[in-house]
């Protein structure tokens, strides 16, 4: 006869740790003495306990298995814990750019483009919105973009004084190295970015290689236009 | 005497200084800087021998056990009231505590995080909806590692421009040997002065230095200096 | 004279539901008629009813909160479930940094350099992007390091409920103080530290390592262990 009274906890708490809805036979692989059958039997007696004792939750069967939820009474409170506090999640592509022009600025939005390879219009106009950068002129290169640059409120998230605190490009190599032995990072420095984009640049403009490395690159112009206008 | 070393067991010189003192069953506060210093070296020397990471950080300390053993044996002032005498060995002892102490907490940290790593947090969560649109708030997931990480990786999508090559210093006691043998290979004697001038940094210079000592304990070479503050003189025994 | 019947359940729900460690003052701000007080009664209760009911969960204060967790006896239940794939525990040098950053944060690089007498640019990397620390501003002095300081997520990692509970090595203070001062007459010793040191000593002396079970199986070392005459 199996000793329910510790195998019961046993399943209870391989539900409630596993990351993702657990079937019976996984938990049978690792409760042995627990047939996938008897399974079911304990997960409804656990059911039937929370019920009796007034918990707040009780496991559900979903198509992947077993997972523990919240009964649906109690849902007001956590819609209302969960509203209240911000989920801080940043899509991949506002992080990104927020990332360059963090690290790069002032810079304009070819730039940023250029960078990422792919139009950061819609990016740079809700991190605008949202205050986390801000228009801090325009580029003296032909086509006058604006350049952007990160706020006030932005710092104060990263718990820094001036965008002067924020790690160099060395010391960035130098935090993401060789990690874990991959190739070592070859971080370009700035002025190879520049004549990086630079050369882009002028291959978009049609030109031949840029005889002047120096210059700053030229933004194309209709794609500013429709952010001024 | 036979040890068997497992070296990657001492985190560092400061680590393998400490294990010493305590196999050596000797007061922390009255180091014996001789026998303390030719065990160090001795450790030292294997670690070279394997060839093992992070040898040049053992060997500064070295340098700084043979400077203090050098310092102990200096003839001192007479004392005016002797509450000023400072012992060369104090500021070691100091940072050897101040190290053992962070040691010690590093170890009950070790079981605060064994004991944690008993209790699971809830693995499955399913209520939290996902929010519609586009949620573009800073939150505690978003720090500057991120920021940095992220950065790097939009680099990485670039074009690589430029690579760097790193030349790696490796440089081990027994070249040094090989180099001060050589040296005294045609000349029975040789300055100390020219035999450093030739080496071109800080850490040929400290483990030639060693080297000689190395070659001064197996009697290989003898060292003289007619004068105070004369030069140095390096020959073979027994030539 | 509030209904605690339903009470009790909403709270517990929350904590079921939350992702961290959820407040007091978090709790009561969803559950208005409950004082931060009275939320630490209730939660006592409820650990109190998960004994009783042998259930394999409890509410437990963890990083400025409370979160549920599974009780210690069930651990090995759900290690078997997650084979091969659970988090890592830390090196010694990954502890040994995490110790000096907790007590002497913010911290630079240089300065854990010194008080480890290595390079600990490969660990204080591990430890970011694990997310144990921080990066936290620059330091005033020469050079402007980067400075760190420890997170949440350390606090999560030791189970702990506030930097304070750390372990503290004796005499800080004085550490702290200047170096010139008088050493303390008495060395503070620690038995773990002899135990730990006379572990190392057998090893020296060819020993094998003691109970140190599945843990990484000690490579019996060809290359880590040589004979010297």
């Amino acid at each position: 006869m199996i000793d329910f009274s510790k195998i019961k906890p046993a399943v209870e708490a391989l539900i409630f740790a596993s990351d993702s809805p657990i079937t019976e036979s996984r938990i049978h692989s690792v409760i042995e003495e627990l047939s996938p059958s008897q399974v079911q039997r304990v997960i409804e007696e656990l059911n039937q306990e929370y019920e009796q004792q007034n918990h707040a939750f009780r496991i559900q069967r979903i198509a992947g298995g077993f997972q523990f939820v919240t009964r649906p009474e109690y849902a007001h409170y956590i819609k209302k814990y969960y509203k209240g506090r911000s989920r801080g999640r940043l899509s991949k592509a506002a992080l990104e750019t927020l990332a360059i022009i963090a690290f790069k600025q002032p810079i304009s939005r070819p730039e940023i483009d250029l960078i990422r390879g792919v139009n950061s219009d819609g990016v740079v106009r809700t991190l605008l919105e949202r205050n986390l950068i801000q228009i801090s002129g325009r580029a003296e290169t032909v086509g006058h973009a604006l350049l952007y640059t990160t706020t006030h409120e932005f710092l104060q998230h990263f718990g820094i004084n001036d965008i002067s605190e924020l790690p160099k490009p060395k010391e960035i190599e130098e935090l993401l190295g060789s990690a874990q032995e991959e190739l070592p990072l070859e971080l370009p420095e700035s002025e190879e970015i520049d004549e990086k984009i630079t050369e882009q640049m002028s291959i978009l403009d049609g030109e031949e290689e840029p005889d002047d490395q120096e210059e700053q690159p030229e933004s194309s112009g209709e794609s500013d236009e429709k952010e001024t206008e | 005497m036979a040890y068997r070393v497992k070296l990657k067991n001492f985190e560092g010189p400061l680590d393998l200084l400490l294990f010493l003192i305590k196999k050596s069953e000797v007061d922390i506060y009255d180091i014996p800087m001789a026998d303390i210093t030719r065990q160090y070296l001795e450790y030292v020397e294997i670690m070279q021998l394997l060839d093992l990471e992070g040898a040049s950080e053992f060997i500064l300390l070295a340098a700084t056990l043979i400077r203090i053993k050098a310092k102990m044996l200096l003839p001192r002032p007479e004392p005016e009231d002797d509450e000023d005498i400072v012992d060369p060995r104090l500021e070691l002892v100091t940072r050897l505590l101040e190290y053992k102490r962070f040691k010690e907490v590093a170890f009950k940290l070790s079981d605060f995080e064994e004991r944690r790593s008993l209790l699971y947090n809830r693995g499955y969560l399913e209520e939290i909806e996902p929010s519609e649109d586009e949620d573009i708030e800073l939150g505690e997931n978003v720090n500057l590692f991120t920021l940095i990480s992220t950065f790097k990786q939009v680099l990485d999508r670039l074009p690589k421009v430029t690579y760097h090559e790193v030349e790696d210093v490796k440089i081990t006691i027994e070249e040094q040997i090989d180099y001060v043998l050589d040296q005294l290979a045609e000349e029975k004697s040789v300055a100390f002065y020219n035999l450093m001038m030739k080496l071109n940094d800080r850490l040929h210079v400290v483990v030639t230095f060693l080297a000689l000592l190395e070659l001064v304990r197996r009697g290989t070479i003898i060292i003289r200096q007619s004068v105070p503050f004369g030069e140095i003189w390096i020959a073979r025994k027994g030539d």
